[in-house]
């Protein structure tokens, strides 16, 4: 039998079923509808929404980005509107479109995090939710929820306990062993995981002697960061078995393929799309490209690399 | 509004650090006020696009908003990206997204209207005088070299009053002391250029009690309101809006000049 | 009293006295000498040269390296001649040229390091031993001596007692926390440490779907990782009260202006030396160029970064 | 063997993914064989420089030892860096950095020539035969599109035998086939190319007893023997030395093929 286009793209993460591997990252794809005018949202395997909180928030002072080579330092804070207002203004935009929403939430306290995911699971076209652990716990002084095994265990198990719909954990960069968090949050019923988050950085600015970001410290993302996102999801994928998504850098198929084959199931594209609104759809053309001139699937090109 | 590869049809040096840049472009409208956000280099390095306003739309057809087949924008090699930039030739082709913002407000018919632009600055100025053709421009600059497009705007017949930091032409010392005396309730003032002179701008124009715009320039990544990169801290008079933060490229980059947070600028 | 030229950009790092901040990093500048027809190694601070094992040692299979965005990964595997062939054959050639010269070791066990670091007490020319803590500890079944505090205190402790050498010791970037790393090597009595060594990553080559390195993984160093490296020798610096070199993608005099202002009391130019090998020097000059801008010296500018 | 910036003269395509690109360097003493390291961007990506062989010494003075003005290389674009280079216009600069390698050791009077190129490997061949100015040259390409350096040869008064994959110019198939025949014990190879056509030219001068040199190509970050990034596993006969690994920049480019493990190759 002749495989269809579709089934040599389509992959399945826990349920979320998605047309091809290639979602948007949370926090560069807005809430996805601002999009419309530059790309086709149906051509995409899904969009992951900016992270939401239980109420809006403003975020950070500026300045919130800086470039840095090969990449980008962004300390926005973690502004949104606010699960509340998602669901009511800007879910409905997406409403009739033909691909995956996955909500990405964030907490201080586990409260909030159960609080945001209950609200989502009574709503209407969301696919999935994203658990971003890379906040700082409230009540713990700070420490970040993301390099704990133990704390990011009790955010998962809490999030499970308060939907019915898939849970995918993002896991952070800045650990030890990434390995042994991955296996903590499975443990703790993790549909899925995806990796990475940014990974902690500063530009100083050296006539002014302080810091170029408001907040002295913010995330590195983009094409820098690539080689250490790709050695992450190739030792997560062979620690856990739930479905593995990879991101980090990704600006072409050729970029995404090199997570797919380490072990990523789906991908996610990041700061590429402030550089061409327009990328995450040509990376999925070009992933398709790729398979139909390996004869192959993406089912089959996952974790399909040989070490050694 | 979709990203388009455009060719290169000149990119001269005017002065020393000015470069004006041709792109061929089958442009959809734009309003005086709005910016691109060009990629400079298919590399990785830089990473992000560069903002620059519109200096002109050329064979342009409309009014308030204008589609053409060129745009010209004039630049200043301030760094990595501009110096690449000012490297390129005609024929050779550059991605361009936008146009991007929501560009400078019509003026009523009963205000005067005070142009105030420090630098590069004069570059949406240029696009707002040439839809408008009326009111005056006070231009500000570091030295004389820098100050030859003004005659662009003597071109629409308007008057230009010069600044220069070196006191190479006109007033010695800051643009917006020229502001002081020639302002009145009944002007609105638009000003374009670095933070610290359209703080003073707004200064006198609310002590004057004229209304402001200002177009403000922030570091970008995304220039179509994702990111949220390029906030600034807005005014409590912006609170109806229940928003302590808005973004330069989505919200603005022009702002009324009240609605802004001067102090956190 | 008008300052001097030297004094304005000489610094001392627990006892070694450095001309300038500017030295070389391990490993991207050979044995010192093979840089003699490319560059002035009189106008450097110092020279840190190859990793220095009891035994000489082969390295890695190839491909060993593989360029990355803004940056490469290696896995030469510490090749190097041995202490003994460095001390009798590579040593001599440096001999009368006016700079410091450290030597950098590793061993797979404790008792090998302390074995390297006691013939290096007994030579002529060295001014200083820096420690390579991110080597596997074979008795440990591989955990790496870097990522564990103990482990790591374990090695400098004894080091400390096998030489009378200043000893520097250099921490890795995988890691949650490196201000516990370094307060832990600091405990146990290093004299100064030095701060990043690469980050571990991974190319895949999509077509032969296999890594592109023989080894898997590699370090990743070069611009790319500059953000990482400056926010990390920033937390070090206010943790530990010894001195702290920064290195990590320096590239130009600003990049190395931004460690120092962060807390570095020198650095260290790596990868760079293989874009330019008389880049260091061009540091060097660009530092004395913004010094004397300034009206400042090196020793007022570390740690000079305003915050918040 | 400083680092220097040198002054693009000529990068012309010669046919579809060639290029001849001649750089005004007053040369150091180059040998047949070396090579330059190429910085092909002032920015950080790509940020190592690229290993190019050396074809011609222009205006050169010296028998084995070139001393020109000029340096022509010759280049394929496959990736990132060539595809940047290939748009560098005459004017531009370029960091330089070289001559590095060993070069071909020199041929005993008494031994018969024969050099062996596949596709780019054809460069330092023909510095190589133009100092020696005799012996015979193999040379494979895909097609006869790459062939086209070949009539320099020919203006040596060499003999030129081709193998095209596409059986476009001579031989059809691997142009090791021609090897076969036409060396004794008494010829010397010299080959650069792929790592497959020098690994089958090694075997089967091994086997007719004759020496072989190759030219081998490795991923360089440093080109000059300090970053160890470019090893190649020797064979037992290198073990005199102890050295497992020899590195193809300093060591190398060019070993004598019964030195190189060519089963880890
Ligand atoms: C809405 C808008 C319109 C603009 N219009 C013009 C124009 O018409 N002509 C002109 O010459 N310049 C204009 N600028 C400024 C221009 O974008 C910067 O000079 C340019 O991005 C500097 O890039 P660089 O790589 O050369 O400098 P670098 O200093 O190497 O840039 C480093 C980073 O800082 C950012 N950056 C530096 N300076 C500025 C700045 N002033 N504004 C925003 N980002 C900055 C860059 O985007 C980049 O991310 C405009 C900026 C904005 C926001
Ligand atoms: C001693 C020596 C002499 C050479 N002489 C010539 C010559 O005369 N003409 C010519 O066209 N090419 C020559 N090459 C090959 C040339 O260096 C590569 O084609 C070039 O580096 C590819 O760069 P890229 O950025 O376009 O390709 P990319 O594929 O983007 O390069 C990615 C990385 O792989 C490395 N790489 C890829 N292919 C090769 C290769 N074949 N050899 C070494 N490194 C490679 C690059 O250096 C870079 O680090 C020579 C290589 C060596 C080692
Ligand atoms: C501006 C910006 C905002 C981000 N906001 C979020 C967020 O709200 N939640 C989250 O989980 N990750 C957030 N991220 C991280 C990205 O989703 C992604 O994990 C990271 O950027 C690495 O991918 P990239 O290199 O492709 O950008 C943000 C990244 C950027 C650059
Ligand atoms: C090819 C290569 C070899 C290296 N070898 C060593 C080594 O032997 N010992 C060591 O401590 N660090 C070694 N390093 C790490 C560097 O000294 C430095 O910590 C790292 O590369 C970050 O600096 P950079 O970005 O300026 O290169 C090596 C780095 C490279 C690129
Ligand atoms: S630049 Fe991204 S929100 Fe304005
Ligand atoms: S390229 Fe660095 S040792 Fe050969």
């Amino acid at each position: 039998m002749k495989k269809t286009k579709e089934s040599t793209l389509a992959v399945d993460i826990a349920g979320i079923k998605l047309k091809n591997p290639v979602m948007t990252a949370s926090g560069t794809f807005g809430y996805g509808s601002e999009f419309m005018p530059y790309t086709d949202l149906e051509k995409l395997g899904g969009i992951v929404v900016k992270g939401l909180s239980l109420k809006p928030r403003q975020g950070n002072p500026s300045p919130r980005i800086v470039e840095t080579p090969c990449g980008m330092l962004n300390a926005i804070g973690l502004q949104n509107v606010g699960v509340e207002a998602f669901i009511s203004e800007k879910l409905p935009k997406l409403k009739g479109v033909d691909t995956a929403v996955v909500a990405n939430i964030f907490g201080e306290t586990i409260d909030e995090y159960m609080e945001v995911a209950k609200r989502l699971d009574a709503s209407d076209g969301v696919s999935g939710i994203e658990i971003n652990i890379s906040c700082p716990n409230v009540k713990k002084g700070g420490i970040v929820f993301g390099t704990d095994p133990g704390e990011a265990a009790k955010v998962v198990g809490a999030v499970k306990k308060s939907t019915r719909l898939p849970v995918i954990t993002k896991l952070s960069p800045n650990v030890t062993d990434i390995k042994l968090m991955a296996k903590a949050v499975e443990d703790a019923g993790t549909d899925a995981v995806s990796l990475i988050n940014t990974i902690t950085g500063m530009v100083v600015d050296i006539e002014k002697r302080r810091p170029v970001l408001a907040t002295s410290t913010g995330g590195l993302s983009g094409p820098a960061i690539r080689p250490i996102a790709v050695r992450m999801v190739w030792q997560v994928s062979q620690a856990v078995r739930v479905p593995v998504i990879g991101m980090g850098g990704i600006m072409t198929a050729k970029d995404a393929l090199e997570f797919i084959i380490a072990g990523a199931s789906a991908v996610q594209v990041g700061t590429a799309n402030f550089v061409d609104p327009n990328i995450a759809v040509k990376v999925a053309e070009g992933i398709a490209e790729y398979v139909e001139r390996h004869g192959t699937t993406v089912k089959e090109l996952v974790g399909s690399l040989t070490t050694g | 509004m979709q990203e388009q590869t455009v060719e290169i049809l000149y990119n001269e040096r005017v002065s020393s650090r000015y470069f004006r840049l041709g792109l061929k472009w089958k442009t959809p409208a734009i309003a005086p006020g709005h910016f691109v956000m060009l990629r400079v280099s298919d590399g990785l390095d830089p990473l992000l696009r560069r903002p620059f306003g519109v200096y002109k739309v050329l064979n342009a057809k409309g009014k308030d908003r204008l589609r053409g087949d060129c745009i010209e924008l004039i630049y200043q090699v301030v760094g990595k990206g501009t110096g690449i930039l000012s490297g390129k030739t005609p024929g050779e082709k550059l991605s361009v997204l936008g146009p991007l913002g929501n560009g400078f407000p019509a003026p009523h018919p009963s205000q005067d209207i005070v142009m105030i632009a420090g630098g590069m600055g004069i570059v949406p100025l240029y696009l707002f005088a040439s839809t408008i053709k009326r009111g005056a421009l006070l231009f500000g600059a570091r030295g004389k070299a820098e100050t030859l497009v003004a005659k662009d705007f003597k071109a629409l017949g308007l008057k230009v009053k010069f600044a220069t930091e070196d006191g190479s032409l006109g007033h010695k010392g800051y643009v917006t002391d020229l502001l002081r005396g020639v302002i009145t309730p009944a002007t609105t003032v638009y000003a374009c250029g670095p933070a610290p002179m359209l703080k003073k701008a707004a200064d006198i124009s609310a002590k004057e009690g004229a209304r402001c715009y200002v177009s403000l320039e922030r570091a970008m990544a995304c220039g179509i309101g994702v990111c949220l990169g390029c906030a600034v801290k807005a005014s409590t008079h912006n609170e109806k809006e229940n928003r302590n933060y808005i973004m330069v490229c989505s919200d603005g980059p022009v702002f009324e000049s009240r609605l802004i947070d001067w102090d956190r600028i």
